[in-house]
């Protein structure tokens, strides 16, 4: 198929169509059908497979991971750093936890990969924060609190009060960074 | 109107001030700032002296077309680099031009004072030319009838001046190909 | 095809409306060269943060006046080393990389990433991960386009315009996410299958959202296709004829711009794009302008294609049937020890890929792109080579700019939508 | 001594009053401009800072003048500090002759409402507007970098170019005028054009002279460097052209400049073109409706005539958002293509037109 | 402003006053060198529109510019750009880290990507995500405005105890 | 002699002027003592996209750009004999219709000139 | 494992076969160029898509020109260039992928580099091929005779090292102090 | 104050401002220098006459300032035309050097 230039009779004058423009333009200024999802306040309905901030998944207040290391294996962007303990009843657990957020792509294979359904995406996504730092397991572990069933409640529609994860106050165990995950200093 | 008397000296000093400027810095693109404030405070005398047109005139064509001409010639030369600042090439030279100019211009005011102007005046009073339309309107119409030849080979002198311009610039296309 | 561009007007003549667009001049008399002297000459630096370079390519061009009189270009700005990984990460992981390519359609290198391994591998997806896959190929298709032709818009001094595709954009991000969970970096397919199925109704949500986006297209259609200032400043701008596509290796939307009638998906049909009904829109001149057609013309056809896939897409498994590849059910790992294993080895290390090398390309949304892999029985590839469009096209830059205004040049890139992520791997 | 005369105060209450306009426009343009695009373009632009946003551009001025404001090494430091400045001064003058109302009589005395009613009217506005290019090019130079200089220079050809454009269609409007004064424009365009039948058609400039209007409108926009002619700042090929190297309230000062140039150059145009300060259709009589006279219903027509120049002035203002918002730029050649092979030889023809139509009774 | 750190109740108020100023008129400079370009300028288009803090005022001129949104990789042959352009823009400055790659170097800890800009030069604020969806740009936007506000920002800091930039 | 004595009209802009300067100066000095000051080498470098620039001498511009100065000027002197002629142009009419013609041969000698900057090719921009 | 054997169901792959052309292609291409072929890789005894030709490196360009000019082949579109680091003796392959578009195959002829040697270019044939050998010179270090401007392309022009050898180290990284400035000599 | 001001005092000026011209034109190599020292005097000259116009009410003094203006701008785009075509050929504005390289 062939695209042509068609070039309209009245295209020839420049006044047309800036005209034709003009009241494109201005159409929208009087009907004012605005898009912009206003947010702090309003939020966009993301889906149940958003993928944000993780969580450890618990059932009855004992976490489900096993430390079977398969999620710091299958991670693509090596932000997982687990040190495995075992409980008084042999069953291993994972002593250490750190997230390395600001590594994190959330691409989610932490989530596939897990055999006992413990690391979990949730749909939190305000995780700025002013220091490059790690997350620790008390951290993921402390969305529990949110939910007895050991899901974060997700936030959907309009008004929903913002559920701001806030590093410092939360008054979270966050520490340096993992000098694996730091990269390379060189300077000038 | 004592006023206008002080307006008067200002513009005299600050014309004086820039246009030393405009002789004396070694940057051009100085100078010729300093030559477009002489000749805002000449616009600003002629108003003092009624001549709005001229005013005016001074104004658009000289600081707002001349002078930016300059200003694109420096810049476009690049005149700002230092192999520019040339002043005068040779201290006597100077020294003569300084003493002779300070003289004539002594000379001149000596003559300016001691002699009185011609008693024939013109019909042009300050509340005739405002009878008859204000300065603008006498300007134009006098321009139109008794000076009529000039104005008409001014057109000849602006053609010739674009046309000389013009093949100044761009190279005329035998020379091209001689050239090549 | 849509009527505007399928419309012939009888009195229409393209070279004579072509040559009218510039002020035609009967006075016209070609510049003399040496009316110039020589240093008058600037060289200008235009990125990599320059605001027409799109933040990571760089130009330098020496200027006479407004006129490029020779450039050369740069990148290299947002080199990250994929192909390098594609030999340290497991082919399971390596898809995460291949949404960091071409961004603007993360998921069209997700499909070819996938297809290019299956092919290494012979493992056929079954019919429902093809179908979405298609759909997810022609959102991305429409996505990048509307960038594209958005930010040629920018570049020309019309934001409006951008604002309004983009809309739409977001829009198709809200599909793509519900599909898998992220706007732009989807890392959708697995090997032989998908990462989730499509949620129910996205086919209807997909055909609404065609049907709307036709309208934002028609709009923007109106706001610039006819405008006389943006005609002017693209129609024989930037032209990239047909023997430049073939010399700098064109393909894609830029060379069918210049009248090189050649799509992948009708010429060498993969998925199932034979199935169905499309057209593939060709221009003639190659310039900025013609670009700007074929890729509008193109979201049609995509939206049309996306009509017809939504109608023909049935339930179905998302995985292929060969245990190599398939990442087991969460159901099965809790509860079979076999299934268990196997997700513990297939994590763990990944699955194999016997030795072999082929090249496997698609038509992505600039052009053809391609991975050439070769394994040797590892889990890590040998070679991952990445054949990305934006590569050759962007070569073709100071060649095309050449003689040109800066602002052409400008207009120029805009139009062949270089991508920093694929154009530096 | 002279006994005081409170009248001697006038031009300064005047002046300051101006000037006070001038930077109130300024800031509510930019607050316009802001939340139009954004209206334009389905967004909601700076909603939240006080109601609508309104004390927007305050903390935009806070910003700018508590940001660092550095004078580089590589810049020729006094035109660099000049420049903003050179660049702000005549736009703040144009506004000088400009007539927001008829004069008022008082007694034995006329206030004008204009700060100076000068012999040379219009020719002021074209003498001050050639001016404002030396900022333009003292600031590229000045700051000697390439982007800056290519769009300074730039900038000055495209002014000079629309100058001569703008200067014959002025000429135009003279013929029809016969008379600089912007006052007595303003009056003339008060006469009766035709009438349909109760509706009288007064004989404003637009009127008269449509193709000079358009020649002037466009000129404008080129003098006043706002998209489709802002190729001077030209965002995807220069940067931000001129004033790339400046910064804090230098940079502010660039910014107040061209928009009071856009608050000037509309103001001209309703002189020109809009009837100045006539009264809008139906203000005649709403004007009739005030249960004044004498000098009270005087004071009354000053404030609807100012009123009827400040809407007409906004319409004008709201154009130069809305235009470029809309339309994409043109590149360089086709503007200055435009500028001296179009709108040259056009308002060439269209001051032959009108000489031709004076001269045979039309006008 | 006192550099022992005690500030009369005047100083304080009239900190509080200009931070409130430049918090609400951060005008960025985008520096979107790959995939979170794209998502930067998602945030400030229709759908987001970041104008509605004031800050959509792009400048691409470092003296112009307020806060430094770096979004995307910056790599090895990227560096060197990225601090001269962060030491040309104008005090006071602000620096967003935008997405994993610009934080940490991300998904490549490869030969060619710096591991986070702060290697090169002080961050504010960082906002993970690859790339990071609207909403955590804005909400980073938001927390950065509460560290202006409260001046604790690494160029508020360098201003307050008068040091020198960094070298 | 006396000066002009409607030369008044300007005390307003005069005034105009000095509070003009005097907003420049207080703008000047505003930002001079009320930014903060932090120093850095690299801040004095010219913008030239994050890379050293080229550091030579050469920046000049095409001739192009002088052209249009020359011309302007040219025409522009042109446009100031025709601002006198258009104020009396109705008052001339009214003895006889010279004035026309006047003005007409000034303009096409001066049409000749536009032609033949035109012919020459001055006005192309390539 | 032979991926040639047809697939029951065939969805996703190309579907076009060119069997019969590949093979009368080689005979051709085997008559004309007779020793300069150093082997033909066909699909069907070795695991690749289309046939691999092994030219030696001194008549590549000619071969290249062969495919491209002769009208049975019409190989005219340079689909990619790039090389490999196959770690023996000779180390590096430099990989050509053709394809015609008018035809429909697509095939890849090879050329075998030690380590210090160079190949000639192919510049003159394809434009494009320029970029394509700087690449491969920036990233394998093989060197290409006659190539106009060969310089680092990716990496930054004071790189050291080829960082696609499979001996440079992934994390092999190097800062440099600023960026390069534009080089007028390249304007020239 | 006084509340007018005697011609010769306008004139004075007018000379003062002429020489100084005068004196930028012998003193100065730089030829758009010189050029520009050259408007000064112009300038200077265009004073007199609107001076001796206003004194003795006759306007033709102004009409002449009207062409010498028109000259003045004529003159130099001549001029600075020549200087760009010396630059192009003889690389300088100084005006020694110009002597040097036509000898
Ligand atoms: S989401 Fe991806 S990158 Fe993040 S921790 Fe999980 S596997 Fe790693
Ligand atoms: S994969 Fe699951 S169980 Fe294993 S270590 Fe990770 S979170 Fe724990
Ligand atoms: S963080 Fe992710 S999205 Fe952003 S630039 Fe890096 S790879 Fe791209």
């Amino acid at each position: 198929m062939q695209v042509k230039i068609q070039r309209p009779f009245f295209q020839r004058f420049y006044l047309v169509e800036i005209f034709t423009g003009l009241w494109i333009t201005i159409k929208k200024v009087i009907l004012h059908r605005t898009v912009t999802i206003q947010y702090p306040e309003q939020r966009r309905n993301y889906s149940e497979r958003f993928r944000g901030l993780h969580y450890i998944k618990s059932v009855q207040g004992v976490e489900n991971c096993t430390a079977c290391m398969l999620c710091p294996t299958v991670c693509p962007a090596l932000c997982i750093h687990i040190e495995a303990g075992e409980k008084a009843n042999k069953e291993k657990y994972p002593v250490k936890f750190d997230i390395d957020l600001l590594r994190c792509i959330f691409c989610g294979m932490c989530e596939e990969a897990c055999p006992e359904d413990a690391i979990k995406l949730s749909n939190i996504y305000e995780m700025a924060i002013p220091k490059r730092q790690v997350i620790h397991k008390e951290f993921l572990d402390i969305q529990r609190g949110k939910d007895k069933a050991g899901h974060i409640p997700k936030l959907k529609g309009k008004g929903v009060q913002p559920n701001r994860v806030d590093f410092p106050e939360a008054g979270l165990k966050v520490g340096p960074v993992n000098p694996r995950a730091a990269g390379p200093k060189e300077s000038y | 109107m004592a006023l206008e008397v002080l307006f008067f000296y200002l513009f005299a000093s600050l014309a004086i001030a820039f246009s030393l400027i405009t002789v004396l810095r070694k940057n051009p693109a100085v100078c010729a700032f300093s030559l477009i404030m002489v000749f805002f405070s000449f616009a600003g005398i002629y108003a003092l002296l009624g001549a709005h047109l001229i005013s005016a005139l001074q104004i658009i064509v000289y600081a707002g077309a001349i002078m930016v001409l300059f200003v694109f010639v420096i810049m476009l030369l690049n005149a700002d680099a230092p192999s520019f600042d040339l002043t005068s090439s040779h201290w006597g030279l100077r020294v003569a031009t300084f003493v002779i100019c300070g003289g004539l211009f002594l000379a001149f005011v000596w003559a300016f004072k001691n002699s009185a102007l011609s008693p024939v005046t013109g019909p042009f009073t300050g509340d005739q030319v405002k009878a008859l339309g204000g300065n603008t309107r006498v300007l134009s119409s006098l321009l139109f009838t008794k000076y009529l030849y000039p104005f008409e080979l001014t057109s000849a002198l602006i053609l010739a001046g674009i046309v000389g311009t013009i093949a100044l610039a761009k190279r005329s296309p035998a020379a091209k190909k001689v050239k090549h | 095809m849509s009527e505007t561009t399928k419309t012939s007007y009888p009195l229409y003549k393209e070279a004579d409306s072509r040559a009218a667009a510039g002020f035609g001049d009967r006075f016209l008399v070609t510049p003399d060269p040496d009316d110039l002297w020589e240093d008058s000459r600037v060289i200008i630096n235009l990125g990599p943060t320059h605001p027409a370079m799109h933040g990571a390519f760089r130009m330098v061009a020496k200027l006479n006046g407004e006129t490029i009189e020779k450039s050369y270009c740069e990148f290299g700005y947002t080199h990250r080393a994929k192909e390098k990984l594609g030999e340290h990460r497991t082919y399971h992981q390596f898809v995460v990389f291949t949404d960091r390519l071409n961004y603007c359609s993360a998921l069209i290198n997700n499909v070819t990433y996938a297809m290019s391994v299956e092919k290494l591998l012979g493992v056929e997806p079954p019919e429902r991960a093809v179908w979405i896959r298609m759909a997810c190929c022609e959102i991305a298709r429409i996505t990048d386009h509307l960038i594209c032709v958005g930010i040629g818009a920018v570049d020309i001094g019309a934001f409006s315009f951008f604002l309004y595709g983009f809309h739409q954009r977001e829009e198709a991000y809200t599909l793509i996410e519900k599909l898998c969970g992220a706007r732009l970096t989807t890392s959708y397919t697995r090997i032989g299958g998908l990462m989730y199925d499509a949620p129910v109704g996205w086919e209807q949500d997909c055909k609404a959202w065609t049907k709307k986006t036709r309208e934002v297209i028609d709009e923007m259609d109106k706001l610039l296709t006819n405008n006389r200032i943006y005609v002017d400043r693209t129609v024989g701008i930037g032209v990239a004829d047909k023997k430049m596509c073939q010399d700098y290796s064109f393909s894609g939307p830029s060379a069918r711009a210049a009248g090189i009638d050649r799509d992948l998906r009708r010429d060498e049909p993969y998925m199932f794009y034979d199935a169905l009904k499309f057209e593939v829109p060709v221009g003639s001149q190659g310039d900025v302008y013609d670009r700007y057609l074929v890729r509008l013309a193109e979201i049609r056809e995509s939206l049309s294609i996306i009509d017809q896939i939504c109608d023909r897409m049935k339930p179905g498994p998302i995985w292929a049937d060969d245990k190599r590849v398939r990442i087991p059910a969460k159901v099965d790992v809790y509860n079979s020890m076999e299934a268990m294993i196997h997700h513990f080895k297939f994590f763990m290390k990944g699955f194999e890929v016997p030795a072999g090398e082929a090249y496997t390309t698609t038509e992505a949304a600039n052009g053809e792109l391609g991975f050439y892999i070769v394994s040797k029985g590892d889990t890590m590839s040998h070679r991952m080579r990445i054949r990305s469009p934006s590569f050759w096209h962007y070569h073709a830059l100071s060649d095309m700019a050449q003689g040109q205004k800066i602002a052409d040049m400008v207009a120029t890139l805009g139009s062949i939508n270089i991508i920093a992520g694929e154009l530096d791997r | 001594m002279m006994p005081f005369d409170p009248f001697l105060l006038l031009p300064l209450v005047k002046c300051l009053l101006i000037l006070g306009l001038v930077l109130t426009v300024v800031p509510g343009m930019l607050f316009v401009e802001r939340r139009g695009s954004a209206w334009m373009q389905n967004r909601l632009g700076p909603n939240r800072l006080g109601p609508f946003g309104l004390i927007q551009p305050v903390a935009d001025a806070i910003k700018l003048i508590f940001k660092e404001d550095f004078v580089p090494e590589h810049v020729n430091k006094f035109f660099y500090a000049m420049a903003p400045f050179a660049c702000m001064l005549p736009s703040l003058l144009t506004f000088a002759v400009i007539p927001f109302a008829a004069p008022l009589v008082l007694g034995d005395r006329i206030i004008t409402f204009q700060v100076a009613d000068l012999d040379v009217g219009v020719l002021f506005i074209l003498a001050i507007v050639s001016l404002g290019i030396y900022g333009i090019m003292m600031g590229g130079w000045a700051a000697n970098s390439k982007y800056s200089m290519l769009g300074a220079l730039r900038s000055a050809s495209q002014m000079i170019s629309y100058e001569l454009a703008m200067g014959l269609s002025l000429v135009s409007m003279l013929l029809i005028y016969s008379t600089v004064d912007l006052g007595q424009m303003a009056e003339w365009q008060g006469r009766t054009l035709f009438s349909l039948g109760p509706l009288a058609i007064p004989s404003w400039g637009i009127l008269l002279q449509p193709v000079a209007f358009v020649i002037f409108f466009t000129s404008t926009y080129a003098e006043t460097n706002r998209l489709p002619f802002d190729l001077p700042e030209g965002e995807s090929e220069l940067v931000a052209g001129y004033h790339l190297e400046f910064g804090s309230m230098k940079f502010a000062s660039f910014m107040l400049a061209e928009y009071s140039n856009m608050f000037t150059a509309s103001g001209v145009t309703v002189a020109l073109f809009f009837g100045g300060w006539q009264l809008l259709p139906g203000m005649g009589y709403l004007l009739d409706l005030v249960p004044l006279t004498g000098l009270g219903h005087d004071i009354a027509r000053v404030a609807f005539q100012g009123t009827a120049f400040m809407i007409k002035v906004c319409f004008f203002m709201w154009t130069f958002v809305w235009i470029r918002w809309t339309l994409p730029r043109f590149r360089y050649d086709q503007l200055m293509d435009l500028g001296w092979k179009v709108l040259l030889p056009l308002s060439l023809l269209n001051l032959f037109v009108t000489a031709v139509l004076i001269y045979g009774g039309v006008y | 402003m006192a550099k022992d750190g005690s500030a009369n109740f005047f100083t304080t108020q009239l900190d509080a006053f200009i931070n409130w100023g430049r918090k609400w008129a951060m005008w960025p400079l985008p520096f979107g060198t790959s995939c979170c370009g794209i998502e930067m300028m998602a945030t400030l288009s229709a759908d987001y529109d970041m104008a509605r803090f004031g800050s959509e005022a792009i400048r691409f001129s470092p003296r112009q510019s307020d806060l430094l949104i770096c979004a995307g990789i910056v790599n090895a042959k990227m560096s060197p750009v990225l601090k001269t352009i962060y030491d040309q823009m104008s005090d006071p400055k602000w620096v967003m880290s935008f997405g994993a790659c610009a934080s940490s170097g991300g998904v490549f800890p490869v030969y060619s990507v710096t591991q986070g800009i702060d290697n090169i030069i002080p961050v504010d604020i960082y906002i993970p995500g690859c790339p990071p969806s609207p909403e955590s740009v804005i909400d980073g936007l938001l927390k950065l405005r509460d560290q202006v506000q409260a001046g604790n920002t690494h160029s508020q800091r360098r201003i307050r105890l008068g040091l020198p930039a960094e070298k | 002699m006396n000066f002009a004595a409607d030369s008044a009209q300007y005390f307003p802009i005069a005034i105009l002027i000095a509070l003009g300067l005097g907003l420049c100066v207080s703008i000047f000095f505003a930002s001079q003592w009320l930014g903060p000051r932090v120093p850095h080498p690299k801040k004095n470098t010219p913008f030239e996209c994050g890379v050293p620039g080229l550091d030579d001498q050469n920046k000049r511009f095409s001739v192009r750009f002088y052209l249009v100065a020359i011309l302007f000027l040219l025409f522009d002197v042109e446009v100031i004999f025709l601002f006198p002629w258009a104020i009396v142009y109705r008052d001339f009419l009214k003895v006889n219709s010279f004035i026309v013609w006047e003005m007409g041969f000034f303009v096409v000698v001066l049409l000749v000139g536009y032609f033949y900057v035109r012919g020459r090719g001055a006005l192309e921009w390539e | 494992m032979n991926i040639f054997t047809e697939l029951a169901t065939n969805n996703s792959q190309p579907k076009k076969k060119h069997g019969d052309t590949w093979k009368s292609q080689i005979e051709k291409a085997k008559n004309k160029f007779g020793s300069a072929i150093e082997e033909v890789r066909a699909p069907g005894d070795y695991p690749t898509d289309v046939p691999i030709f092994f030219v030696k490196k001194e008549s590549v360009v000619e071969f290249l020109r062969y495919l491209r000019e002769e009208p049975d082949f019409g190989y005219h579109f340079l689909a990619d260039m790039t090389a490999t680091d196959e770690g023996g003796e000779p180390r590096f392959e430099v990989v050509y992928n053709l394809c015609s578009p008018e035809k429909g195959p697509r095939i890849r002829v090879k050329t075998r580099v030690a380590e210090n040697e160079s190949v000639p270019t192919l510049t003159g044939l394809w434009k494009g091929a320029d970029w394509a050998e700087r690449e491969i010179f920036d990233m394998f270090g093989i060197r290409f005779e006659g190539h106009p401007n060969l310089r680092r392309i990716l990496m930054d022009y004071r790189w050291e090292g080829y960082p696609l050898r499979k001996d440079y180290p992934l994390d092999g990284y190097q800062l440099f102090p600023d960026a390069e400035p534009p080089d007028p000599e390249r304007l020239k | 104050m006084p509340n007018a001001i005697e011609p010769w005092v306008v004139l004075s000026f007018c000379s003062a401002i002429f020489f100084i011209g005068l004196t930028g034109v012998l003193i100065r190599r730089n030829i758009l220098v010189i050029i520009m020292s050259l408007e000064l005097m112009l300038n200077a000259v265009n004073l007199t006459m609107v001076t001796f116009s206003t004194s003795l009410n006759d306007m033709g003094g102004q009409v002449n300032v009207f062409f010498i203006i028109v000259v003045a701008a004529v003159e130099s785009a001549v001029g600075l035309g020549l200087v760009i075509a010396l630059f192009r050929t003889l690389r300088t504005v100084d005006t020694d050097q110009i002597q040097v390289l036509r000898g």
